[in-house]
């Protein structure tokens, strides 16, 4: 075969490795023993504004993990986040499926709202659940709102229909923090 | 006599297993035996018919040279077609005996189930099996998880669940296997009948460890069955020691009291094994590992290598934290 | 008061002289060993609704509400105290009866709706102490006030999650194929997880002798799921769909005969009416639809006199005074708000004339 | 040579006809060139030969077996020893997952229909399937399907929750991201190829005998091949629609399978195995054909009582559909339904009772002659029926729910598939690799693969029936120690190291042979039927003179000079097609020329299914090069005229 040829079939053979490889790799555990910092405090005036802090490194690790996503997703229902977001469309809690996140919308932002707890009811899971749960769930929070790739997606789960397929939903354009109502 | 003779045969090593449809304690297991025997004999007999007919056949006139003697190859000698009606008439009358036998074990299965006298629900999670004693006095029902503990001689009629995905409960010692299905109810008849320690397994691939999700079962005498059922009831007993107390306080504030239930704590947790009466079981994780102290530690330290992809997240542990930890779930026998 | 209704013997000092007016309810102890070991603990029934008084006989009666989580099968049991009907003697705080409504709930229903404490026209003409209560099950509940018997229940809006309550034992008879299972929905049951009315109170004029119901006609898919107990987080464990019931209409406002035991006259409304009914002297009855129109109807024959836009859903309280000008209409006052956190802000408005023409044309 | 339209405007007697004066040398040089492909790669690509067709479905099949024989390898070492930990449970569950959906859906089938693709023509006298282009769909299909599986396998997107994907697990919820979309997909290509091939077959089979073979002359592997397809067109399409709706549900939320909505996760199990047991008697019947075949030839007599045989491979075929519901004995389903499943489940070995008496009694009417097919049948007969008689016991309930998802079902169902096809395909492929390459295999290295294979078998899969016993359950990647189950793992693993070997000998074994082997005559066994008149390798046209068949063993019954039939076009490819029941000579059709078209299909098809694991547009957006390619495949060519007789 020309040389031409197999470069092509190896770029091509790569190519596909990396975009099939993060969506399935399956992480049992979170990270290695012993504590690490979690996410920087937000600036409490306009927290989710302003110099967002740099993002975290293990960002990359979670979004877009079809695993990740699926443990979120039981999460979601185990910890009694449906109590109060419902599946995304709010009730007592805020909703989840549109654009607005007071708080920052970005992966390690939610894990920051998840891990301290926010106003009017949000609890602190800090030391309720562990990091790699918290990350989890923020990945599957991202999917409401139809963040995330859609191959990386479960279409519905086994449960009552609620909400249209997450593979079908349009991606929220992420609204900036501090918009109209505060 | 003739089930030992066949077990004898077929014990091929150690045959005291606790987990062997050849164990027999149970009515369904030892129907199930007596059926099998019966079966071997028939198909061995019919085996042997086809393999003796067989080696004649090809030993008979076999020749080395290639070629067509004569041209009459469609002659058939007289002896075909009466065989062939003999042959026939065997299999039919083979297949029916079997099929009536089968039926009839069947049905003596269904009667020894029809009366239960203690219900039991077992609802099968993705890798550990949560079981509940439905009392009639509704106050005095237990809960506890990959354990089961069955007087010996009574009918247990035991409703099963799935949470997530369809999986097996199977005792082979005591019963066949029925599916637990998600959005079904199904149910098995356990009829133990000698006393013992069991094990049992999920027999339907059911994820990424399907292979450790077994639970213990434990056979024994009326009064032992009611000791224990008892101590069930008790909720978890006062931490003394400051070690104790350190556990007890880990575990009811922080990670493990959003899945796992101790009653008596304000530990509530419903989506993960009742934990209890933990050490008072004998393994951990749905029959991974033994129950001791070291694989307490090993266990509680880092689940996800000693069962790697199950719902029990690696916390990273602090080292004071998980001896406080260990030491709680020793005093909850 | 004690809130926290049940709990081992020795917590509730019970020593009720006359036993509850029903089997069911006999027994002691109930509060725990009508639920699965240490469930009472985390099992609900606290105290939310109206309260009536009653001077001569010094009962206060209440009601009290669902159990918890909504997943019934994780609560196996009658679940003793949730979901019924309390009265207790006003001194000593003593529970003279109760009466449970709804054993082991399956959808939500508390039992918390206001109980209009009326004289009961007696077989010989005697007067009986009665105490009406459209409960949230479905059934329009008339029942002694003296000790919880019940005179008569019939359902004042439809429903096909109950096949009736049981005159005999009081029990309410469940309709088994609407029981949700853990694992697969069941469809259609009406009334939904809010019942047939809500907290909002009916109305009743002794003028006409009928009571002024404002309730939903609200069915529901429920499909139940093993719930998890993390303190401070919702203990629900069901997923719920709700919709319009038959006809289409999500509001009915029901004139209910309770002697008759029939519904008079009823006003089909688009909205489900979370507003509380006024009957006046006057022969007019006032409440409010969720899209703001706050309506005056005739108390006999239930026609639409006269209706005002207002600003907000209406679920406040409509409240008539005399005026210090002695002018004999009596001007109305309500406050309309309807928010998530159902707090009514009352919103003063200038005093509402009924026009003359038309409330004279009765 | 006149272009085709000056030959379409030539009276029909001028048109150059093969007959007595137009025959010899210079008749099978225009044949040669009329019927053979178009030259360079492009022409490799376009060819509609059946015998080419055959030849890259069984070749591409035993590449996939030897894959999925190295995962049975991989899978063995980790369940040598108790709780080993030489692979995790992850990748063992999606080496257990591959090496059952290759074997079944990648081997097992398409190795049945390529023999059959290959040896149907020959056998009742043609010169090409009936669809030859529908033929070279099949296979590229088949081909696509099977790289995808793999590729993903490669690229850690392989599916890991069994070859047979129950849902909830394989549902939208349980099944992460896209290995499970990827498995249902492949399902859609290995059923559309064997519904194509089947079709054409089954068109072959009874259109296109030649003048003379009526049914009851026609071989018994041409009967078994006709049942299979026909199983194949009822039983197939069960599966692309399960696999489809689990598609649907996990691409757009429909509620098929979601025991929450009404659905219901047996729905998939019953129209899987509707399609599961019919699927394993479509990769076992065309066994019992090779068997026929070669005991016919190597006892050297006819098979006796030939309608007996016939209607037995008919009566497995229609019992195949109605006794599914034995692998689902567990489910909690109505325990009367069950006695009638388990009454079918014993029914059905009745007919392969009868058809093994037939072969015993050939075999005893004949004079066996010990070669290597001949060992194979053998050590089939003395395998399978182990295999079916464990079906017979497994087949009643009480014995079911103690044996069934255990190792005993995988010692029962290896016994009846490699015992019961595998062997017979070895067989098989020893006797006809002659006819296929004109070299003979080498009987010395066969005897030895043989005996190493039978032997290895029984000690790899025998123990298992005890490991099952034993209480081992299925698809679990360890085991506890202390249960019993060191020795009968152990054991297992060893036989299946002894197996592999073997099977790498029998394939050294091809390809030496197919260079230095003997060269093989015509009719290097004496064989009776036709296939065994035209050469070794046959020419691209099979025979120069349509033959004429009188009788169930031509060659046996027709002295030196095969009788036969004159007047087929010979520069245009013309078939003769006869009537279904006694196949007089009916009509002669054109068969369409080699084209690049059905493999352009292939790839906008692939395209198709491929995109529409992503994104449900693919499916419209898919359909238009699919509907391009597919028109210019059945463009209409110059007219000719087919001329009656």
């Amino acid at each position: 075969m020309s040389l031409r040829f197999r470069n092509s079939t190896a770029l091509l053979a790569l190519a596909a490795a990396l975009w099939g490889c993060n969506r399935e790799e399956r992480q049992t555990r979170g990270k290695p023993l012993g504590e690490t910092a979690t996410a920087a405090m937000p600036d409490t005036v306009y927290p989710g504004t302003g110099n967002a802090p740099a993002p975290d490194p293990r960002a990359a690790q979670y979004e877009g993990n079809a695993s990740a996503i699926a443990q979120g997703q039981m999460l979601y229902n185990q910890m009694n986040c449906v109590g109060c977001h419902f599946h995304g469309g709010g009730g007592m809690g805020v909703a989840l499926m549109d654009g607005k996140w007071r708080y920052g919308g970005r992966i390690d932002q939610i894990v920051a709202s998840i891990d301290q707890g926010r106003p009017n009811g949000m609890p602190a899971w800090r030391h309720r659940l562990t990091e790699q749960q918290m990350w989890q769930l923020a990945a599957y929070v991202r999917t409401l709102s139809g963040q995330e790739r859609k191959d990386a997606v479960s279409a519905r789960a086994d449960e009552v229909s609620n909400t249209p397929p997450q593979t079908q939903t349009k991606r929220e354009p992420l609204m900036p923090a501090d918009s109209d109502e505060q | 006599m003739r089930r030992e003779g066949l077990l004898a045969l077929l014990c091929l090593s150690g045959c005291s297993g606790a987990q062997t449809a050849f164990g027999g304690q149970g009515a369904e297991d030892a129907n199930f035996i007596q059926l099998f025997t019966v079966f071997m004999i028939v198909c061995t007999v019919m085996y042997l018919l086809v393999s003796a007919a067989l080696i004649v056949a090809v030993w008979r006139r076999r020749r080395t040279a290639m070629v067509v003697e004569d041209c009459n190859h469609q002659a058939t000698s007289g002896v075909v077609r009466p065989a062939l009606i003999g042959w026939t008439a065997l299999i039919a009358i083979g297949l029916t005996a079997l099929t009536l036998v089968g039926f009839f074990t069947d049905r003596s299965n269904a009667r020894n189930g029809s009366h239960p006298q203690l219900k039991l629900t077992v609802t099968a999670n993705q890798w550990w099996w949560d079981v509940e004693y439905d009392w009639a006095d509704v106050s005095k029902s237990v809960r506890t998880a990959n354990e089961i503990h069955l007087p010996v001689g009574i009918p247990v009629e035991v409703t099963l669940k799935s949470n997530d995905v369809i999986h097996s409960f199977w005792i082979p010692n005591l019963a066949g296997k029925q599916d637990l299905i998600p959005g079904r109810r199904t149910d098995a008849q356990l009829l133990p009948r000698k006393t013992g320690l069991y094990r049992g397994q999920c027999a339907e691939f059911c994820g990424t460890q399907h292979a450790q999700m077994a639970l213990d079962v434990t056979v024994e005498s009326k009064a032992d069955f009611e000791k224990w059922y008892g101590a069930q009831l008790q909720t978890a007993p006062v931490p003394k020691t400051p070690l104790q107390l350190a556990g007890y306080r880990y575990i009811t504030t922080r990670e493990c009291a959003s899945c796992h239930n101790i009653s008596g704590t304000s530990a509530g947790g419903q989506v993960a094994p009742d934990l209890t009466h933990f050490a008072s079981r004998r393994s951990i994780a749905a029959g991974t590992l033994p129950m001791n102290t070291g694989n307490i530690y090993g266990w509680v330290a880092d689940p996800q290598s000693q069962k790697p992809g199950n719902h029990m997240p690696t916390i990273g542990l602090k080292a004071d934290d998980l001896h406080g930890i260990v030491a709680y779930l020793e005093t909850l026998k | 008061m004690e809130s926290l209704q049940h709990g081992p013997r020795q917590r509730r000092a019970d020593r009720s002289r006359i036993p509850p007016p029903y089997p069911q309810d006999q027994g002691t102890d109930l509060g725990v060993k009508s639920w699965g070991p240490e469930q009472w603990k985390i099992g609900g029934g606290t105290v939310w609704g109206w309260l009536s008084y009653d001077p001569v006989l010094k009962l206060v009666y209440y009601g009290t509400s669902n159990p918890g989580p909504w997943n019934a099968e994780q609560r196996p049991g009658d679940n003793k105290w949730t979901a019924g009907v309390f009265a207790r003697d006003v001194s000593t705080g003593q529970a003279r009866w109760y009466y449970h409504s709804t054993p082991h709930d399956l959808f939500d229903h508390d039992d918390i709706n206001e109980t209009i404490l009326v004289d009961w026209p007696g077989p010989n003409g005697q007067r009986i102490p009665a105490m009406l209560r459209p409960s949230r099950n479905g059934y329009f509940y008339v029942q002694d006030r003296r000790n919880g018997r019940i005179l008569s229940a019939d359902a004042y809006s439809f429903i096909n999650a109950y096949k009736g309550v049981d005159l005999k034992t009081g029990r309410l008879i469940p309709a088994p194929e609407k029981e949700p299972k853990e694992g697969r929905v069941v469809r259609n049951i009406c009334p939904g997880p809010p019942g047939a009315k809500d907290w909002n109170p009916s109305a009743f004029s002794p003028v006409t002798g009928l009571i002024y119901i404002p309730h939903l006609n609200i069915c529901m898919d429920m499909g139940a799921k093993n719930a998890n107990y993390i303190p401070g987080t919702p203990f629900v464990g069901a997923d719920v769909k709700m919709y319009a019931g038959p006809g289409g209409n999500r509001g009915v406002f029901t004139a209910w005969d309770p002697v008759a035991r029939r519904k008079v006259f009823e006003i089909k409304e688009d909205l489900p009416l979370w507003s509380p009914a006024l009957a006046t002297a006057g022969g007019l009855v006032f409440y409010g639809t969720m899209d703001g129109w706050f309506k005056a109807i005739d108390a006999r024959s239930g026609k639409l006199l006269w209706q005002f836009k207002t600003g907000s859903g209406i679920i406040g309280q409509p409240i008539s005074y005399r005026a210090p000008t002695g002018d004999s209409t009596s001007p109305c006052r309500r406050a309309s708000a309807a928010g998530p956190e159902r707090s009514s802000r009352p919103i003063s408005t200038n005093a509402i004339r009924p026009p003359r023409s038309a409330s004279s044309t009765q | 040579m006149k272009s085709a339209a000056e030959r379409a405007k030539l009276p029909p007697a001028d048109v150059p006809r093969d007959g007595p004066n137009l025959t010899g040398e210079e008749l099978e040089t225009k044949l040669s060139t009329t019927w053979s492909n178009p030259p360079g790669f492009v022409g490799w690509l376009s060819s509609v030969d059946h015998k080419d067709i055959g030849r890259r479905y069984v070749i591409t099949a035993l590449v996939f077996l030897a894959l999925a024989g190295v995962l049975a390898i991989a899978m063995r070492l980790q369940l040598a020893r108790p709780d080993n930990d030489l692979i995790g449970a992850a990748r063992y569950n999606e080496i257990f997952t591959m090496h059952g959906t290759t074997m079944m859906f990648l081997f097992a089938v398409p190795v049945m229909q390529g023999m059959q693709i290959y040896l149907t023509p020959l056998m009742i006298g043609t010169r090409s399937n009936a669809f030859p282009r529908l033929n070279a769909f099949s296979y590229w299909m088949y081909l696509a399907g099977g790289l995808l599986l793999w590729i993903a396998f490669v690229l850690n997107v392989g599916p890991d929750v069994g070859w047979f994907a129950y849902p909830p697990l394989s549902g939208p919820q349980f099944g992460v991201g896209k290995r499970v979309d990827i498995w249902a997909q492949m399902i859609t290509f290995t059923e559309v190829a064997a519904l194509a091939a089947a079709v054409s077959l089954t068109a072959t089979i009874l259109k296109q005998k030649a003048p003379g073979m009526s049914l009851a002359r026609m071989p018994i592997f041409v009967w078994a091949t006709l049942v299979t397809s026909l199983m194949v067109i009822f039983s197939m399409p069960s599966v692309a629609l399960a696999s489809g709706m689990l598609l649907s549900d996990r691409l757009v939320g429909t509620h098929f399978y979601n025991p929450a909505e009404r659905g219901d996760a047996l729905l998939w199990q019953h129209l899987f195995w509707f399609f599961g047991h019919p699927e394993v008697y479509i990769i076992f019947l065309p066994a019992t054909g090779f068997v026929s075949e070669i005991v016919a030839t190597f006892s050297r007599r006819s098979i006796v009582m030939y309608p007996i045989v016939v209607m037995s491979l008919v009566a497995t075929g229609i019992l195949a559909f109605g006794l599914w519901v034995h692998h689902m004995f567990a489910t909690g389903l109505p325990r009367i339904g069950y006695s009638f499943y388990t009454a079918a489940s014993m029914s059905v070995s009745i007919p392969t009772g009868l058809q093994i008496f037939c072969w015993i009694a050939t075999l005893w009417e004949g004079r066996p002659q010990l070669k290597v097919p001949l060992l194979y049948v053998i050590g089939f007969i003395f395998t399978f029926v182990i295999g079916g008689l464990t079906g017979v016991m497994i087949a009643a309930v009480p014995l079911d729910l103690q044996l069934h998802d255990t190792y005993f079902i995988v010692a029962h169902f290896h016994y009846v598939l490699i015992g019961g096809a595998v062997f017979p395909l070895l067989g098989a492929i020893t006797y006809w690799f002659p006819k296929a390459t004109g070299r003979l295999m080498s009987e010395t290295l066969g005897k030895i693969a043989f005996w190493m294979i039978f032997l290895g078998f029984q000690l790899a899969f025998f123990p298992m029936h005890i490991a099952g016993i034993y209480g081992m359950p299925r698809r679990v990647y360890t085991y506890p120690a202390g249960m019993g189950l060191e020795l009968p793992n152990m054991l297992s693993t060893l036989g299946s190291l002894v197996v592999s070997t073997a099977v790498l000998l029998f394939v050294v074994n091809l390809v030496i042979s197919a260079r230095s082997g003997r060269r093989a005559a015509p009719n290097p066994w004496g064989a009776p039927s036709l296939e065994w008149a035209t050469s070794c390798p046959p020419p691209p046209y099979n025979f120069p003179h349509i033959p004429l068949v009188s009788s169930r063993t031509p060659l046996w019954d027709a002295g030196e000079k095969l009788p036969v039939v004159h007047g087929l076009r010979v520069e245009d490819r013309e078939l003769v097609l006869t009537t279904v029941m006694s196949a007089e000579p009916d009509v002669r059709e054109p068969s369409p020329e080699p084209s690049p078209w059905p493999l352009i299909g292939t790839v906008a098809t692939t395209a198709m299914f491929v995109c529409s694991i992503f994104s449900p547009w693919a499916v419209l957006v898919g359909v238009v090069p699919v509907a391009l390619a597919l028109t210019a495949w059945f463009w209409p060519k110059s007219p000719r005229l087919s001329g009656s007789l």
